[in-house]
Parts: structure tokens; C-alpha cells; sequence
């Protein structure tokens, strides 16, 4: 990538559209600013880099006073008086220029009042830098045209489901975790028996070495049973008992002793 | 290959339908009919000759670029055996939600979710696992959404009862949700 | 060439988006990785020195084939296909801090732009471009926001790697001009 000289700030922060390609889709329905931008700069701290380079001062020893003043300016001409996030910076720099004008105490450490905006700038205009890198990644890339012909499919053919019932539940456990308190305990009222399962598996494991998933569940048991037996599958492989593998998707559930427990071993 | 073969065989390949020919000329002001017609002869030999697996054919009066037959079957395979696909964690959340709460309007999901589901909500559906069960009281009178028979078939369930109750499964799962994340962890995961 | 380097040429012909590379696999179920490899060597080197309009590219993990952008003007002006639409600056900017900082959640992205972001992150999650991939710890549990396979594709990323790191950037060597300068300031904040 191009090194820009740190005192060019980043020039345009207008995308514009070549010309036939704006809104081709002619819906001119609101995109959430997506594709066309609002106004010519993308937010508050965008407009405060123009005037920095505009008015040719140092980002580290910005006049406040001054870029105040043509900020709120600028937001005036530009219409943006409705826009609060402008309104916020404006308030912030109008903050900065009162305080840098109060008497500064001889012997205390001074901390100037600006250094939490320049680093802001600072974030902001490195941030603007990976975005001219993205840029022109997309543009290139928008020079290449994909395949479009793509031949009709009678059955549009959709990949087989991995879906299992412990990531639907588990799925039930985050939303109920994480969600906003959903209420979902009213619908379903089959109790699991997790606790006759592990004895079952753990039966079975003194027996044989290894087993398979369906030797451990019946091919018709009820999915409470299979859910049981999912579950204290899981539990005695959590607390080392044994070992679950599948070696490929859809394939039988392989269970095997732990061969670094020593009891297995004696068995 | 000759430049203009080059720029035929770029717009055949972006182009969604067959190109007759004199929509073809516009690619290049400069060429002729029969310069048209020749660099289509050149890539239709080349494609031949070459030994590729794509051939240059004149279908509906247009021109298009075709994998060849033989290997139509070998790729609807792949495609199919490649990478099950699973659901996204959004998309699995959504249908527990479904699940458990049915039927359930969109706003009610996304106020519980946090985000849009609407994209989600048209998988779950295209798949056949959802399906719209009625329609609210209320404003807009909005869809409400419920699971269908193949819902039950994918878990082998009987009837949405044979699910266990919520309050146990969180309580039983939460020890072992870490477990098996983690064991499931290396498996490539597609959006929905 | 080779019949394994026709079967890969035929399946990504049959394909708009980049072909994962297990989908190339699983073509030829005897065909070894190596085979693969040198196959796809084979094609890339074919289209680059028998002169193709298309050329062989490595994005997001999959292989695609596209049209030699030397055409694009060619192929829009003869209206055969046309450039997307190119993202806002408020969507690139967004999606540049959601790219470097995954998983972040709204409030920073709005910290860091200045700006309200809800209806753009809204509107690159409905694009395929960004997914949440969990939630916060903390007040409300807010939505964390990572880039998605799509948003590799936009940006013809093999992987997110190929973003120059932060300390390639010019303005990274200032960061530090400014840390010393404002040594009082207590926050640090790491790199974007």
C-alpha cells in the first residue's frame, strides 16, 4: 500500500457514484445511508479532518477557537443542524475552547484539553486509511465480472441439514441465557431421566470397550430417551469417563473408555 | 488467443444468457462481422482442442459458454456432498424460539434476539422448517410463525411435547454447552 | 489438459461464487490434495499463458474464476453485465473497524465513527457482509459483530490476513508521536 505523508489528512470523503450506476435499482426507497451517503461527509469527526486540512494547521496543536468556529459554520451551510452527532462534536469542541481558557495552575500537571479529540482524529483517520485500502481492494475486485449463467435446476438441489437435537437445545439454552427473558417453560412437560441413562452407558461400558451410539439407545426410543442418553453421554465424557467420536458427519457415535483411565484398563 | 477470442471469451463467461452475434460486434466498435465470427470459430476450436472442460455453443440464436455434459453429474455431487449444511447459531436460536413459544410473530423474536431476523426467518422457512400458522390479533394483524410436521421428522419426535421442558434443559445443558462447542468447534459452519 | 484440470474447470464454470475448496475435492473422490493443487496450478497457469479473457483467483478460501478486468468497459458498454454498486463511505468504514476489531459491538464502532451506526449495521447484516458471532458480557448483553465469507468475496480476501496489519499503516507511526506527546493521557487503546 502507499504511505500517505502524515500532514496530508485524508482527502475526499465523498464516494461518488460514476455516473448510470447511482440508484440503478430506481426503487428510491431509504437504504439506512447505505449506498448513498447523506450528506458529503460520513460523521462529525470526517468534517473536523477537512477542516484541519482546509485551514492547514497541525492535528497536534489544533486552534480550537478557530475550527469551532468553521465547524459550526460548516454545519450550518451544510444543512446538518438536525444531525446530533455533529451537534455532539460541536458541543465537545465549544467544551475544549472553554477550558483551554481557564488560568493553568503553575505547579500541577497539566493535561491538555484537546489530547482526548487528537486521539480520536488519530483513531479515526488510521481507520480512514484502512478504508482507502478496502476501497481499492473493492474496486478492483468490482472490475471482474463472476459467472452469471447459471443453468436452471428443476429441483433447486439444497445440501442435507446437519441439524442435531443437542444444538437445538443448545440453541435453547443461549436464548434463554442471553435473551430477554423469554418465558418458554409453559409449552412442554416430558421429564428427562439423565441419571438412569449414565447408568445404562456406564453398564455397558464395563462390558465392552467400545460401543456405538446405537447400541446405547434403541433406534425407536422415544427422544426423551435419546435426550437423556445424549445428555448423560456428555456428562460422563465431561467428567472423563469416556470418550465420544465421530468420524464423520451423519456416521454412528463411537464411544470408548477413557484408555487414560487405569480402572478401563483392569475391565 | 487473439485479443478479440480474449474479450469474447470474458463477456461469454459475465453474460447471464446466450449473446447473439451483433450484440456481440458492440463489444468492440473496431471488428467486423466476420472478425466477430472468426474469434468465435477460434474459441469454439480452442475449447475443443485444448481439452477444457467448458465447450462454445450456439444456443436460441445466441452465443454461450457451457460445461461440458459429462461433468454435469460429477459437480451436482460435489455440490451436494461437499459441506452439510448447518444451521447458523442465529438461525438455530431462532428456531428454538419458534419452537418453544409457537406460534410467534417476527417482532416478538427479534425483541427477544436483539436483531432482524428476517432473513432467518426465510431460510428456516425455505427449509421447510417453519411454516406461518396464523396471524395476530392486533396491528398489521403480522404473521406468526409455527413448526411444521418436518420439524418433528428432523429430531424424530412424535409431537412438540416429546421436547423436554425448557427449565430442565437449561439446567442440564449448561455443564456440557462448553463441551461439545468446543468439540464441535472445528467443523465449518454455513450461514443460513 | 489433464482431465482432473477439465472437471475443476467445468465445476467452477458452474459456479458464481468461489468453489470451497472441499466442494473441489470431493469432485474426484480419488483425486489426493496434491492432485488438486497441481490441477488448479495447471489451470491458472493455462488461462495466464494461453491467453484467457478469464483468470483463476484464490478468494475466501474457495477458488473462482473471473473475467481479466482489462474487458470490464467492454462488457458494460455492450451491456452484458454491469459493476455492482460500491459501498458507502459510512458502510466501509464501519465494515473497516468491524473487520479489525471482531468481534466489537455497536457502541464501539459508534465511539470510534462519531456516529449512530443502527441502520448500517443493519443494512451490511442484511447484505450477507456481517454476522453477530455472540454477545458481550455486561450491561443488556449487546450483539458482537464479525465479518462474514461474503465480505472476503467483496473484497477478493483469501483471508483477513491479507488486510495490511495496523503497524504498515503510516498514521500507526504517529500513534505513537502522539502517545508521548500526551503522556498524561491515562487511556490506552489498542491499535485499530
Amino acid at each position: 500500500m502507499t504511505a500517505i505523508p502524515p500532514e496530508v489528512f485524508v482527502a475526499g470523503s465523498t464516494f461518488p457514484l460514476p455516473p448510470g450506476l447511482a440508484r440503478t435499482d430506481g426503487s428510491g426507497k431509504d437504504d439506512g445511508g447505505f449506498l448513498v451517503e447523506l450528506t458529503s461527509f460520513s460523521g462529525p469527526l470526517d468534517l473536523l479532518l477537512a477542516l484541519i486540512r482546509d485551514e492547514k494547521v497541525d492535528i497536534y496543536d489544533i486552534p480550537i477557537a478557530r475550527i469551532a468556529e468553521q465547524f459550526l459554520l460548516r454545519i450550518h451551510s451544510l444543512g446538518l443542524n438536525e444531525a446530533a452527532d455533529y451537534l455532539e462534536m460541536a458541543a465537545r469542541l465549544l467544551r475544549i475552547k472553554a477550558q483551554l481558557l481557564l488560568p493553568r495552575g503553575e505547579t500541577e500537571e497539566w493535561e491538555d484539553p484537546r489530547a482526548e479529540l487528537v486521539r480520536r482524529l488519530l483513531e479515526y483517520q488510521q481507520m480512514r486509511e484502512i478504508v482507502d485500502v478496502m476501497e481499492h481492494r473493492a474496486d478492483e475486485r468490482r472490475r471482474q465480472f463472476a459467472r452469471a449463467f447459471l443453468p436452471d435446476q428443476p429441483t433447486p438441489p439444497q445440501a442435507p441439514l446437519a441439524l442435531s437435537l443437542s444444538e437445538l437445545l443448545s440453541a435453547v439454552d443461549r436464548v434463554l441465557r442471553f435473551g430477554r427473558a423469554p418465558n418458554m417453560h409453559d409449552v412442554v412437560a416430558r421429564p428427562l431421566d439423565v441419571p438412569a441413562a449414565i447408568e445404562i452407558i456406564r453398564s455397558l461400558l464395563a462390558l465392552r470397550a467400545r460401543l456405538q451410539w446405537t447400541d446405547v439407545v434403541a433406534a425407536d426410543a422415544p427422544p426423551w430417551q435419546v435426550l437423556s442418553a445424549l445428555l448423560g453421554l456428555l456428562e460422563l465424557a465431561r467428567l472423563g469417563e469416556l470418550r465420544v467420536a465421530q468420524p464423520r458427519p451423519f456416521a454412528n457415535v463411537e464411544i470408548s473408555r477413557d484408555p487414560d483411565d487405569p480402572a478401563s484398563e483392569a475391565a | 488467443m487473439t485479443p478479440l477470442a480474449k474479450l469474447l471469451e470474458a463477456a461469454l463467461f459475465a453474460s447471464a444468457r446466450p449473446v447473439p452475434a451483433d450484440e456481440l460486434s458492440a463489444l468492440d466498435p473496431d471488428a467486423s462481422a466476420a472478425a466477430i465470427a472468426a474469434a468465435l470459430d477460434e474459441l469454439k476450436s480452442h475449447y475443443d482442442e485444448e481439452g477444457h472442460g467448458v465447450e462454445l455453443v450456439e444456443i436460441a440464436g445466441g452465443w454461450q459458454v457451457l460445461t461440458r455434459a459429462e461433468y454435469t453429474e460429477a459437480i451436482e455431487r460435489a455440490q451436494l456432498a461437499a459441506r452439510p449444511q448447518r444451521l447458523s447459531a442465529a438461525a438455530l436460536e431462532t428456531l428454538a424460539l419458534i419452537a418453544y413459544r409457537q406460534p410467534i410473530g417476527r417482532a416478538e423474536v427479534e425483541e427477544i434476539r436483539g436483531v432482524n431476523v428476517g432473513s432467518v426467518l426465510k431460510s428456516l422457512h425455505e427449509r421447510g422448517l417453519i411454516d406461518v400458522v396464523g396471524r395476530a390479533e392486533g396491528l398489521g394483524r403480522p404473521l406468526l410463525y409455527g413448526t411444521t410436521p418436518l420439524f418433528l421428522e428432523h429430531f424424530a419426535l412424535r409431537h412438540l411435547e416429546e421436547l423436554p421442558r425448557a427449565d430442565e434443559l437449561a439446567i442440564a445443558l449448561r455443564q456440557n454447552v462448553v463441551d461439545e462447542r468446543s468439540a464441535t468447534s472445528s467443523e465449518t459452519r454455513a450461514d443460513v
